[in-house]
């Protein structure tokens, strides 16, 4: 008979489980403890109401910190625990369940992780046990626009002797206005390159942006900033691919976050369905909302299964993962909007309340969705990683 | 009956009146008198003594209450006159004037169900903005279920004595009266034991106090009532009967929300930024064209729009002609939607530009975009809920039998 | 004190209001009577069954003549009525809600209104009056291409003396199977130009196209087809303003039909809804299928609120015609699809079978969709017609 | 247990025997052998001898029924090596033959509620591919309310009379025996009253017609009872106590629907134009970019199936892991959901070369395209509806009270 021609191949590598090991069980417990300890979703509003500059809870930094997790993907020759992304998406997960701000995106997953893969040791050794240790906040400075854009168009670095000028300005860095250093990607004739400096050099500028989201991030100004020729990260013009993994990996983790962030306000605007009763029944025993819950469970699902393939792909150094990643982002920017969105309606009238949570839900959303590209960014450039893009 | 020439010409008269009135600082869309102006009532104060007497020959005009006879201090308007009057003070950005809420909903339902004294101490001074009025309706517990409301009012001789909470009581806290519900018979069956009172608000024993939304300080209020005493004579409607005053009155409100959460937010009159003109903006080269999946999402959301206006268009046409018009409830639901959709892509368009809640890095207009975008989520709430809306339109319009 | 200092314009036209008048109430009646009587929807499956290969009912055509609606917007000096868009539009809504086919889009609103506002006395005079005598069928050509474009990349028509030779091919002729005169759109160096081609010229080749809505349309080739001189239609390389025009007021007459259609198939589901038990109630009384049907029923005022506008636009000659017709199409060809989908879901089983109606609707949608441009044509080019297309 | 290595030795067997036994035929997505293979039974014929030989190969194998035991003609393996089975078959093409109806629906049936002499007679049977199942569950008036169902078997001493309708009976007409749903108890309640029979379809009385879709003709019949004796000892599970039975089997009906949908319409396995392939087809320069509207919905639409196949994916990973799983009820839902959005899509790029039933003009892959579009719409009504489906989510994962 004849044989189907093909030669057998080896079976391809097993694709790692979607499912969350014991280890990322008991940590997905501790963190859920510290985060109901610590950083209850009222200390938004509280930290808004005393006139908060920082955006975050130091009390929170330093409690990560103690507990290891802040480097739990860093080497652990800088002090990190040398985890897998999974890892820390188990803890952007359960920090968005209480919309609770944390320095870990900023300082672990983008400079922190940039610094870790192109720094070189001195510059490593400089900053990443200080992360781990809690005693520097790190950022990463690479947005000139308004809309995502990997490309810097407006921030330049020029050469001169010894070193490099940096001039243009930035926006939206995350932790930003509390960094102790910051990593700033520019622009010069050979290509981007990204450069260690110093929040209180001459010819910065930092201004504070009070998100509604209750965060804080800041506008940087570079106004012929001079560095030394060893504030630069890896090689000149070169860093756009290591930029692009880097900018791939912390999308995943926020993409986890806002998966938290999602579940969270779905599974307590479900118990509000359940409890709040009108017309003498509880408003969860409509059908019409019952359908609703539950086509939105169902999308939930499907981001779940979206992001862990996405943050399996990264540890796996799959050659989808920037894909995959990008499919996250647009899928969880829509999802967390239509989310909160959809929070406040089932809420009714108290949802519209800044009182209530589903409002802290929706503005979150929005910050999160426009963070490191939005729908229409990530769609167009899963487009074109699969060769379609316009 | 006016014929289509003779409103060409009412027209062209009340443009002339308001392009010889409307006093520059109309325009001016954070003018402290604005609120004044729209309300009325004891308390306002219009500062500005161009608006003043723009208020003054405005309200000796009639065109506060258009459609009310000249005794009651309108200007004895046919309904085809009177949205001629609303188009052309939209036109010159003063239709926020004519949006209030106690001739478009509290004053028919007085008119309907008053006495003649009640009419006569309320209808003139709502028509010459003497007296603001606020509705008392839903509860904390009680707003898509409205029946089931629990304020309660106790006959004592002749007076009541209520006591209870509302809440979503628009600018209750600069108005004089409310049309509020409350419960005068707690054993009836839950539609049968209601009745409207109006309620002088400064009476003892009241408390406001306005509600932070999620879009910032509000207008919106929650009003406690600590055994406030109110005289029977002011009750509308017979006793238990309200429920029937409010299935009457609620066609009024929900359609008077959609115009004015419309004009508030400038979905209509004030010039705003046009979704390309967002885009564009904020493209590396403002001159390019847009992408093309970003000119996709501007074009459906504008498509939206026109069908949303053509459909008030064809609403009110119809209305006129007698013909079947559009459902008041398909007008709230879908203006709601739209409104929210548009909110949503503008904000979309305008990416982190739009993420501030202050700071000297953001626009005003991108302050006011976030802040327009959260406070459009209530369109869907307040004035009933779309889900109720569609509840509405599934048993009356389309006769689906109850479940 | 200061007044506005815009000067008082003259008060613009006063819009056409969006109701019917009593003529066309009336004519809608007649038009209802006379489907109910010649065209039940059973005649769709009857006529495939029997190998039927006109695709529309000679009868019903015939019927149309008799009641002066063939030609109901075409010059009363070419035996036409003279009347308005609005007529017709009346008249495509009833037939889209039975599905009738009849070769009135085809004869009427595409070839027959091209030669009325382009053509020379002769021209007109040959066919018009046939057309409204029911003696002739015209067929507009006019498609290259599987996606519509009105630019006829792919014909030509090359000078000669005496004439023009044809060469290329057209898609999805309505009504060119049985045309008794082809109006066939080709480009030559100075523009695309219209052209009468009698459809048993040699090099005419005409293929038959049965399509899933059980309607019938024509491939043509055309083969070094020769035509004289008095052929041309209007100026040559002159047409596509022309052509516009033809396609936007015919797009509109088709939106009517699809709105008829959509709103006769949400009725008969609404009718089901109400008739249909299961669970011991009729399935019209859960929330979940009544909130479906009252969405929709909003989607299909808007819909009609958007065609009325857009035939009022142009019968009104408003510039914002070319616009409207298009926003009328994009919303349409999504509204239909999305009805037949849901009338299949709402009816159950029994909706996807042949023998029931819903099945009907659905291919008809997706044929209507694609003719004259699907909505993604539509949108961008309401996009181009406002400024900002791509 | 089986260790991951040792799955991963044996799915190179597996790869193996498959590149040795699997024919070029299989390949051949219409092959008028395929149909006999993927349902077996009495009178499926199999003509081609590379067919015939590979498949009565891999009945050898066991691996029609890989979990059942030997004995029972199964493979004996575990759910972690069937699923390789399964994978390593569709990888090849082969997939189909695995999608047996008796083997993943009925089969685990009878092994929970049979006697000892129905699992004897019925089970290795169908794991040989000698006797092909249907099943006899909806009617004509009863499709989701199943319990609803009217067919009556009335017990005249050793057998069952059966008279009533079934609709929706899959490849009824070239079945051996159905799984039958009657009502044995019309006094009860309804849930309570119902049996399941084992009907051999060449008894006397029953006439079985194909329906007709509107995407063609199918292989779901119709089928009449008419006074049809059944022995009672071909009765499944306590009588009146059927309800119980179809609940504990309704789950496999669900998740094989999907499964076999899919291999039908080839989501998975055969090769088939991508999206993008398509659009660019239909470009004037096929060449170009795509615009930006269009690579943004085909992105959509490749990124929503993306995700539904790592739900799928982890499905299977949390079910072997002891984790919470998504439910069964989701992978429906969203699986019909996904696949119908594509097949809107496919049909929307093809354009007009798609709207073709018959003729000369239309490729096959195009009269394939609106075949499979049409069909697609049955996806969320068969095998329970997609308004069920919510309904189950609402209830069992949810938690949502009942109205």
């Amino acid at each position: 008979m004849t044989a189907v021609s093909s030669t057998v191949s080896a079976p391809s590598r097993r694709p790692r489980p979607l499912v969350l090991d014991d280890e990322q069980l008991l940590l997905r417990d501790a963190a859920r403890a510290l985060v109901a300890e610590c950083a209850p979703m009222a200390d938004l509003r509280d930290r808004r109401a005393a006139g908060d500059d920082v955006g975050f809870d130091r009390a929170l930094h330093r409690r990560l910190v103690e507990l290891g997790w802040l480097g739990i993907t860093l080497p652990v020759d800088q002090g990190g625990s040398g985890g897998r992304l999974a890892d820390a998406a188990v803890l952007f997960e359960v920090l968005g369940a209480n919309l609770a701000p944390a320095p870990l995106l900023s300082s672990e997953l983008l400079a922190g992780r940039l610094l870790a893969i192109a720094g070189d040791p001195t510059q490593q050794s400089a900053w990443l046990p200080a992360v781990c240790a809690g005693q520097a906040i790190l950022a990463l400075a690479f947005e000139d626009r308004h809309h995502h854009d990997r490309s810097s168009p407006f921030t330049t670095a020029t050469r001169q002797s010894g070193g490099y000028v940096l001039q243009g300005a930035k926006r939206e860095v995350i932790d930003g206005h509390v960094a102790d250093q910051l990593v700033v990607v520019a622009r010069s004739s050979s290509g981007c390159s990204a450069f260690l400096v110093n929040p209180t050099s001459p010819g910065v500028t930092i201004r504070r942006n009070h998100l509604i989201d209750h965060r804080i991030s800041a506008d940087i100004s570079f106004d012929g900033v001079v560095v030394d020729d060893d504030a630069l990260v890896g090689e000149e013009g070169a860093i756009d691919a290591v930029l692009d993994g880097v900018l791939d990996r912390a999308t995943v983790a926020l993409c986890a976050e806002m998966l938290g962030s999602a579940q969270a306000i779905f599974d307590r605007t479900v118990a509000y369905l359940r409890d709040r009763v009108q017309f003498d029944q509880p408003i969860g025993s409509f059908q019409a909302l019952q359908h609703r819950a539950a086509i939105w469970h169902c999308d939930l699902e499907l981001a779940r299964s979206l992001v862990m393939a996405a943050v399996a792909a990264v540890d796996d150094e799959d050659p989808e993962a920037a894909a995959l990643a990008s499919a996250a982002k647009a899928t969880l920017s829509d999802l967390l909007l239509r989310s909160g969105a959809e929070a406040i309606q089932l809420h009714g009238g108290i949802g519209m309340t800044y009182e209530a949570d589903p409002g802290l839900f929706v503005t979150r959303a929005r910050v999160a969705a426009a963070l490191l590209g939005d729908a229409t960014f990530h769609r167009r450039r899963f487009a074109t990683l699969n060769g379609y893009g316009p | 009956m006016t014929t289509a020439a003779a409103l060409d010409s009412f027209r062209a008269d009340v443009r002339a009146w308001f392009a010889e009135h409307t006093p520059a600082a109309i325009a001016d869309s954070r003018h402290p008198d604005r609120g004044a102006m729209a309300w009325g009532g004891r308390r306002a104060r219009i500062e500005d003594p161009a608006m003043r007497t723009f208020y003054d020959e405005l309200v000796a005009t009639g065109w506060i209450a258009p459609t009310w006879s000249k005794d009651e201090s309108g200007a004895g308007l046919s309904a085809a006159e009177a949205a001629i009057v609303r188009d052309e003070a939209t036109r010159v950005s003063a239709g926020f004037v004519l949006q209030n809420f106690g001739t478009l909903m509290v004053g028919p339902l007085i008119r309907d169900f008053g006495t003649d004294e009640q009419r006569r101490r309320h209808l003139t001074a709502m028509a010459r903005g003497e007296i603001a009025w606020c509705l008392g309706f839903s509860e904390p517990d009680h707003g898509s279920d409205l029946a089931g409301l629990q304020c309660r009012a106790v006959r004592d001789g002749e007076v009541y004595v209520v006591t209870g909470a509302k809440v979503w009581n628009s600018r209750a806290h600069r108005s004089d009266f409310m049309e509020l519900l409350v419960r005068t018979d707690p054993d009836a069956p839950k539609h049968h034991g209601i009745s409207v009172l109006m309620v002088d608000l400064s009476t003892p024993g009241i408390s406001i106090s306005p509600i932070e939304l999620i879009s910032g300080g509000s207008d919106f209020c929650e009003t406690r009532f600590d055994e406030v005493r109110v005289p029977v004579d002011h009750r509308l409607g017979p006793e238990h009967d309200g429920w029937r005053l409010v299935q009457h009155g609620l066609r009024f409100e929900r359609e008077a929300v959609v115009t004015m959460a419309m004009a508030e937010t400038g979905f209509t009159g004030r010039k705003r930024a046009t979704l390309d003109e967002i885009a564009r903006h904020h493209q590396v080269d403002p001159s390019a064209p847009l992408p093309g999946d970003v000119a996709s999402q501007i074009a459906a959301a504008e498509i939206e729009q026109l069908a949303f206006r053509a459909t008030q268009r064809r609403a009110a046409d119809a209305a006129r002609a007698g013909q079947p018009a559009p459902h008041p409830s398909v007008l709230k639901y879908v203006g709601a939607k739209v409104t929210q959709r548009r909110r949503d892509l503008e904000m979309a368009l305008r990416g982190t530009s739009a993420i501030g809640w202050k700071g000297a890095a953001y626009t005003d207009e991108s302050l006011r975009s976030s802040r327009e975008w959260l406070r459009a989520f209530g369109l869907s709430i307040e004035g009933g809920t779309s889900e109720i809306q569609l509840n509405i339109i599934a048993r009356r319009v389309l006769d689906l039998p109850l479940g």
